[in-house]
């Protein structure tokens, strides 16, 4: 089965080959069908580049170091990498210089655990047709409807649009607007059923949740806007280093440390959820950071330009009172 | 958290952030004026509220505060202009998380007071002490090594 | 490890009545790092001083905590303590254990469990104290003044004389400002023109003194002893290199409606101008909201008449940038717009006047050419009401809630004067109290009574009505316990005074606060009266608060003395508890530029060695002259890499820890 | 201050919702009274009686009656004292009591003439009784 | 435009030609005027008692009606307007009073003051424009001098009634320029005519009422317009003196301009 449309390898050879670049970021086979991994091309090694429902990482971070080096890199980003990406330039991290957009399509990626889920192993092939997929396995050809086995992520799609790009591998594709699927609007549902709960309750989820975090940091090495160069949790001089949980607090505070330093700058790309081992919904917590800050200081979508200013680096005179907290949303 | 031996009474013991413009100063006031308040709460002096890091709220939570409250100059009376007006955004969804995540709505505090608030300063820690009391000891966020 | 001394003081009683200063220095005594332990009567004497001096050398000491009062008080003194025995001054901590423990807690036991917490706070936090050293800047040895008035006039006259250049910024034609207006002036009743013109020419002949009239300040950076400021000329459209002053062009100018703002629009002026005969500069302005040449490109008469060719209809405003190390804000104030107190009538007969058009009717160079005339026919008015606190001391939020200071006293002026001048005529006075605090005030006042007959109605007026082309006034005499109608010629309002609408965005630019009524705000209402709490910005007259002539030009000579004692300096020493950022932690990210209110942190590439890596990066740098230390930058940063030097992240944390404990 | 009438100043406060004490005397209300001569007591003295709680007084006055709730005094006044709001619960105290309805529906015939609209029948209802 | 229309009693006995030539002049100018149904008397005076709740009921059903039609309530007596608007203003503020009427009302959702509440002129001023109203003039009113009489209902308390400037309005002077006749300002335009006392001593509103008309008589009114029956009834019926003018609605002279009438 072809791994990766004409039209993105052919632009990306274009690229190499009239010297616009000298490398692309993508992805390629890993041990498994279904387990792909990031990876760096030339000219040389371009045809084991892949591209399809698996390729589901985020890779706007590795442009942090990538275009800190020589020459130019190619970033095959996903309309919801594009978020990401821009944040990071905000941020000053990436060498726009060095780095050539190509814009990339997507339909939603597949969640292999999902699949697992429904019956589907031993994957080794991947096709999507129209809102089914279709899977060939050594077990034979499965199929079933691709909303039951999309990443949490995609669930909610900020969209099909790029927010920025040098070219688009598909431009007819390409929408005028970002236009979110019917389930970007329930993103929050979840939440609110959190919020509903007495405090208890909310307290049990989340130790329920936390309790099982082993700190391997996956979420936070995955995570675009969690690229400290040394994170404060690393560092012994910082006073809260520690590189395991001890206990209870512990679990607490380094993922409320770690949803407030991204507060504003998170893009919803759901990327922690998808790679924690422990399957604990990470998101949930950044995802009410953007909640509330669009319920209290206007609705901001982190990503989507370069120049607007931070929800918390920036104020009006206005604004609520953090008493407000005690008013508004959960059990009283 | 101190629990009095003789009465097993509870005496929340409150860490209070005060920004050194206004509310140290108010509660500079609040002393000179003789305005009485409980000895369980302790004041910090930072320079200003934007000083607070959410995880120095945290910490003195690990290690056996039962309330922390944060204290600076009237929005739009900040000694550094803007400082209050960050603190503001920062310590709102702080304690919203804080309060997604069960942890007790009224264990933590923002404050306006001014130098000249002695009165207010006082009084809104007599209130404080009492809702902290009201809310009995902090268990959801304390680190039991930190326990004597 | 530090070795330190805690130094408990009894503050007489004040602390140890209810602190048991001696068990507090026992409990702390082993502390870790603690060598010395000890309690004094007052330690802030001389003697409990050298107690601590004598300890520093004794026990070669490398930090000190003294339990006292709060450091809002005497920090200064132990740090110069510290210093004297040569000890780094940043490395003496405050255990606050008078204001928020002794003076607050009744029970003893209670009292001495939390001054020893605090101390024990305090003695954490000095373990990781590291010794800083302020750094200094440079001082420009120029100041700026913004505003020309009387205010402005003083300071900068004041300034000067101490050999200090000094530019002044004024947005009108003509430096002058309100007091120009004036007539006379209380309590001595002296013209006003004839002691304030002598300072004018004075300003403007002064070698140190540099005047840019029709100018306006558009931008200010950079900080105490370092401003940059960029200052529009607004275009005049004459060349005053060329000009003479002969007048000639205002007198030919066919054009003659524009209200003449300097008689408060009781009468017009050309579309060329100047504001006043002893305007200074005498160089006049072409208004190009009423010049025929400036809308329809035909006209022209000033220049054909001008003999030195100094018009320049093409004129373009100019934008120049200075540096100064001061500036004083002296924008001054107007009168409030009366549309909230249309009772009066002032918008609906024009025989309601306000106190400074009155000005204007009786001064010799204004419309009326100093015969008070009503300004309805031109009649003499035989009876006049004058009616006080007008959008004064108004809480309803039509007027302002302040009092306005200066109505009581010109009001008395007022009716003397017309008194004097006019004995025929009835001057009525309503007035809800009469404030005269000054020197000579109530004597004035009363002569306004006693002498010259003045009528002084307790009461206020609540309907103005024009009724067979005269003033019915209807108003209450509360001591008479009467409803009262006066048949007025004229009725003139004691109008409230707000700040010029200017110093709002002037407050902006220079960082500088102000208050809900929008007058500047000092840097302490009693001991720092003339200051703002800006470093480097002074508060000159009325734009810190309603004041008359001689408060305004004994507060504008402190506010030079302030000025003076900053340009003295060759160098400023900065606070030295100053954001600091580690360059192999920092990102680059540039969150922290974006929440600093001064501007302190810019962004540099930089090479760095990060473990043997080297490579360059962009990092945070934060100018040490301009931080003024708040620590917003502190917190955004998600990596640690920016600290605040004297409230350390660990420093603070060492605190929660130790109260916590 | 007998304690009764201790207790009818303080529910004059409660209905009108005045703070009597923001009064600066300036007189402004009574200067701008259209109703002053009609009155024995006049606003500037209702903010003040009130504020010695001689509520009796005022009780028994016919100044009650001959305010006319023009609103002047409130529009005016610069400490947003209001004394027309401490006139009506003046009013309203009398009329709660038992049998003081000033004005008795058959004494209400006579009064009227032809051409006087329901509005002023009803608002002096609304005035005079309960 | 569809406006909800509370005429109030008044306008349906003594005051029918206010309210007659208010309906066929919006007509003509293009604006509907729906009156609610079974609506019941305003109270014709807000109660000033914080205390009183029963009394503001009606108003808040009048209220809650044009709330559910989705569109603004329209009066047209002064009387009327001053009260609905101040009890809207209260329902908007007072929590303890919003809290009170609610929970007498038990309506289907609680009334929070949602509804915007119109006079008659603010409509014309702000909705249809006096320049629109001056061209849609077929008879303009040329060479009648005509005093507005304000009277104190739609003024005051500004800060609530937020009609015009309390004390030097502009709103009548401004329509009588649209119908093409010549504004006579009067200083009494907002002194209070005696209002409801006419009840109980006819001496006050005749002294009112002839102060008020002598000012306009002296300033050269030959017609003196109002928006409220009763300020007409007092300067009307209770007034004594000898060369009065012309005393109407200013309804009458919309229509006459409009060549309704």
């Amino acid at each position: 089965m072809q791994r990766i449309s004409e039209e993105i390898l052919s632009k990306c050879r274009a690229l190499l080959e009239d010297g616009t670049a000298d490398r692309v970021m993508g992805w390629e086979n890993g041990e498994f069908y279904y387990d792909v991994t990031p990876a760096v091309f030339t000219k040389d090694n371009l045809d084991n580049m892949i591209y399809d429902d698996f390729c589901a990482s985020n890779q706007s971070k590795y442009f942090i170091l990538e275009s800190k080096k020589e020459g130019k890199i190619v970033a095959l980003l996903k309309p919801c990498d594009t978020y990401s990406f821009n944040q990071l330039l905000k941020e000053n991290r990436i060498n726009r210089d060095n780095v050539y957009v190509l814009g990339i399509p997507c339909d939603g990626k597949i969640d292999v655990q999902k699949a697992a889920l429904l019956g589907i192993k031993g994957i080794t092939g991947v096709k999507s047709v129209g809102d089914e997929v279709v899977f060939e396995t050594i077990y034979g050809e499965k199929s079933c409807a691709k909303k039951d086995v999309l990443f949490e992520k995609c669930m909610s799609c900020k969209g099909k649009k790029h927010m920025i790009y040098d070219a688009l591998s598909n431009e007819e594709q390409e929408p005028e607007t970002a236009i979110a699927n019917e389930d970007f609007g329930n993103r929050f549902a979840y939440i609110e059923n959190l919020e509903h709960m007495t405090p208890d309750e909310r307290f049990d989820f989340w130790r329920g949740e936390l309790s099982r975090c082993i700190r391997c940091n996956a979420c936070r090495n995955v995570c675009p806007a969690c690229s400290c160069l040394t994170c404060v949790f690393d560092n012994p001089k910082s006073g809260v280093d520690s590189k395991a949980n001890t206990d209870d607090f512990e679990e607490n505070l380094f993922h409320i440390i770690r949803a407030f330093h991204v507060a504003g700058r998170c893009t919803d790309c759901g990327e922690c959820t998808r790679v924690c081992p422990q399957n604990i919904p990470l998101h949930l917590l950044n995802r009410k950071f953007i909640k509330d800050i669009n319920e209290l200081y206007g609705e901001y979508q982190a990503g989507a330009d370069i120049e607007l200013g931070m929800p918390l680096t920036s104020y009006t005179k206005q604004d609520a009172e953090p008493s407000i907290v005690y008013e508004r949303g959960g059990n009283k | 958290m101190q629990i009095n031996e003789n009465n097993k009474e509870f005496k929340p013991l409150i860490v209070a952030f005060c920004c050194n413009w206004c509310s140290y100063a108010g509660a500079d006031l609040a002393g000179s004026s003789r305005l009485s308040y409980p000895a369980n709460v302790k004041v910090i002096r930072v320079p200003c509220s934007c000083r607070v890091n959410p995880m120095f709220i945290l910490r003195a939570f690990q290690r056996g505060a039962d309330g922390v409250i944060i204290a600076g100059c009237h929005p739009g009376d900040c000694h550094y202009t803007s400082g209050n007006y960050f603190a503001r955004r920062r310590m709102t969804l702080l304690f919203s998380m804080l309060d997604y995540m069960g942890i007790e709505k009224g264990r933590t505090r923002v404050e306006w007071i001014s130098a000249a608030e002695g009165a207010k300063f006082s009084a809104t820690m007599n209130e404080f002490v009492e809702t902290i009391h009201n809310l009995g000891p902090n268990k959801k966020l304390e680190d039991l090594r930190c326990k004597e | 490890m530090q070795k330190i001394g805690v130094f408990v003081c009894w503050c007489g009683s004040n602390i140890a009545g209810t602190v048991d200063v001696e068990r507090v220095a026992q409990a702390v005594a082993n502390e870790p790092g603690v060598v010395i332990s000890t309690d004094y009567q007052y330690m802030c004497s001389e003697a409990g001083q050298l107690k601590i001096r004598q300890a520093i050398k004794e026990y070669g000491l490398t930090g000190i905590v003294v339990c006292s009062c709060s450091p809002r008080m005497h920090e200064a003194t132990f740090r110069k303590t510290a210093q004297a025995a040569g000890l780094n001054p940043y490395m003496v901590e405050i255990a606050n254990i008078r204001e928020q423990c002794s003076w607050i807690h009744k029970d003893k036991d209670e009292g001495t469990e939390k001054a020893i917490i605090l101390a024990k706070a305090a003695i954490a936090k000095l373990h990781l104290n590291t010794p800083l050293k302020a750094g200094e800047s440079a001082v420009t040895k120029r100041a700026l003044v913004i505003g020309g008035g009387i205010a402005g006039i003083q300071t900068a006259l004041d300034i000067a004389d101490a050999g200090y250049e000094v530019d002044i910024v004024e947005k009108s034609p003509t430096i002058g400002g309100k007091m120009a207006q004036l007539d006379k002036t209380f309590p001595t009743l002296d013209c006003a023109a004839c002691i304030l013109t002598p300072k004018m020419v004075d300003a403007s002949a002064h070698e140190k003194i540099n005047l840019f009239t029709y100018s306006e300040v558009e931008g200010v950076s950079g900080f105490v002893g370092n401003f940059k400021v960029k200052i529009r000329k607004k275009a005049r459209h004459v060349k005053a290199d060329l000009c003479t002053g002969c007048g000639v062009c205002t007198e030919k100018c066919p054009s003659r409606k524009a209200p003449n703002e300097f008689n408060q629009g009781l009468n017009k002026r050309g579309a060329i101008y100047i504001p006043f005969a002893q305007a200074i500069p005498n160089v006049p302005v072409i208004d190009t909201e009423y010049c025929v040449k400036m809308k329809t490109g035909k006209c022209g008469l000033c220049a054909t008449v001008c003999p030195s060719k100094a018009i320049d209809f093409e004129q373009q405003d100019e934008i120049v940038e200075r540096e100064y190390g001061a500036i004083v804000a002296a924008t001054g104030y107007k009168l409030i717009n009366l549309d909230n107190f249309e009772e009066f009538g002032y918008a609906q007969n024009k025989d309601v006047i306000t106190s400074l058009e009155l000005e204007r009717l009786m001064n010799a160079a204004g419309p009326t050419k100093g015969t008070l005339l009503r300004p309805s026919d031109n009649e003499h008015p035989h009876e006049i009401v004058f009616i006080q606190c007008v959008g004064s001391r108004d809480v309803s939020g039509c007027g302002k809630p302040y009092c306005s200071k200066i109505c009581c006293m010109y009001t008395a002026k007022h009716a003397m004067m017309i008194r004097d001048k006019y004995p025929d005529t009835k001057v009525h006075v309503f007035y809800i109290d009469v404030r005269t605090p000054g020197k000579n005030f109530d004597e004035f006042y009363r002569r306004a009574v006693e002498e010259y007959g003045v009528d002084y109605i307790k009461g206020m007026v609540g309907k103005v009505v024009e009724k067979d082309g005269k003033l019915l006034v209807q108003g209450s005499d509360l001591i008479a316990n009467e409803q009262i109608k006066i048949e007025a010629d004229l009725v003139v309002l004691a109008t409230a005074i707000e700040p010029d609408p200017s110093v709002k965005n002037l407050a902006t630019m220079l960082t500088a606060s102000i208050d809900t009524n929008n007058f500047l705000t000092e840097a302490h209402a009693k001991l720092r009266p003339v200051e703002s709490p800006t470093a480097g910005v002074f508060l000159s007259g009325v734009c810190q608060g309603p004041k008359d002539v001689p408060e305004t030009v004994a507060q504008a000579s402190a506010a030079a003395a302030k000025v003076i004692g900053l340009l003295a300096k060759d160098k400023l020493t900065c606070n030295p508890c100053v954001a600091n950022s580690n360059e192999l932690l920092c990102n680059g990210c540039s969150q922290c530029a974006n929440v600093c209110p001064y501007g302190a942190i810019e962004y540099i590439n930089k090479e760095v060695n990060d473990h043997g890596k080297r490579e360059v990066r962009r990092i945070a740098l934060v100018n040490e002259a301009v931080c003024q230390g708040c620590g917003a930058c502190t917190v955004t940063c998600p990596s640690g890499a920016m600290d605040l030097k004297g409230f350390t992240t660990r420093q603070i944390m060492a605190e929660v820890d130790a109260i916590c404990k | 201050m007998t304690v009764n009438e201790k207790e009818l100043a303080e529910r004059v406060i409660r209905i009108s919702g005045v703070n009597t004490k923001k009064c600066m005397k300036c007189g402004k209300c009574s200067g701008t009274c259209p109703s002053f001569e009609e009155m024995e007591y006049h606003p500037h003295q209702f903010v003040s009686m009130v504020e010695k709680g001689q509520i009796k007084k005022l009780m028994e006055s016919k100044s009650i009656w001959t305010c006319l709730s023009c609103f002047a005094c409130i529009e005016r006044c610069p400490r947003s004292v209001e004394p027309a709001k401490l006139i009506e619960a003046v009013r309203v105290c009398v009329i709660r009591q038992q049998g003081e309805n000033h004005l008795k529906a058959n004494a209400v015939p006579e009064k009227l003439d032809e051409n006087m609209p329901q509005q002023a029948i009803v608002s002096a209802f609304r005035k005079y009784s309960k | 435009m569809t406006y909800s229309y509370y005429p109030g009693c008044t306008l349906k006995t003594k005051a029918k030609e206010l309210d007659r030539y208010a309906r066929v002049s919006a007509e003509a100018l293009g604006v509907t005027l729906a009156e609610i149904e079974d609506w019941q008397c305003c109270g014709a005076v807000y109660p000033l008692a914080l205390d009183e709740i029963a009394t503001k009921l009606s108003a808040v059903r009048a209220l809650d009606s044009a709330k559910k039609e989705g569109r603004e309530l329209l009066t047209l007596c002064s009387a009327c307007h001053h009260v609905i608007k101040r009890v809207n203003n209260d329902m908007l503020t007072n929590d303890d009073i919003r809290m009170k009427v609610n929970n007498y009302l038990k309506l289907d959702t609680d009334y929070v003051g949602e509804t915007n509440v119109v006079h008659y002129l603010e409509m014309l001023r702000d909705a249809v424009g006096f320049d629109n109203l001056k061209a849609a003039v077929k008879n303009p009113l040329k060479g009648r001098k005509i005093a507005a009489y304000y009277g104190c209902l739609l003024l005051r308390p500004a800060k609530v009634m937020q009609f015009d400037n309390p004390e030097n309005p502009t709103i009548l002077e401004d329509f009588i320029k649209a119908i093409g006749a010549t504004p006579v300002i009067t200083g009494y335009r907002n002194e209070c005519c005696g209002g409801y006392v006419a009840l109980e001593d006819k001496a006050i509103p005749q002294k009112r009422a002839n102060m008020i008309l002598e000012e306009a008589v002296s300033k050269g009114a030959d017609t003196v317009i109002t928006a409220c029956p009763l300020c007409l009834y007092n300067l009307e019926t209770n007034s004594t003196i000898d060369n009065k003018p012309t005393i109407c609605y200013f309804t009458e002279l919309l229509a006459e301009a409009l060549g309704l009438k």
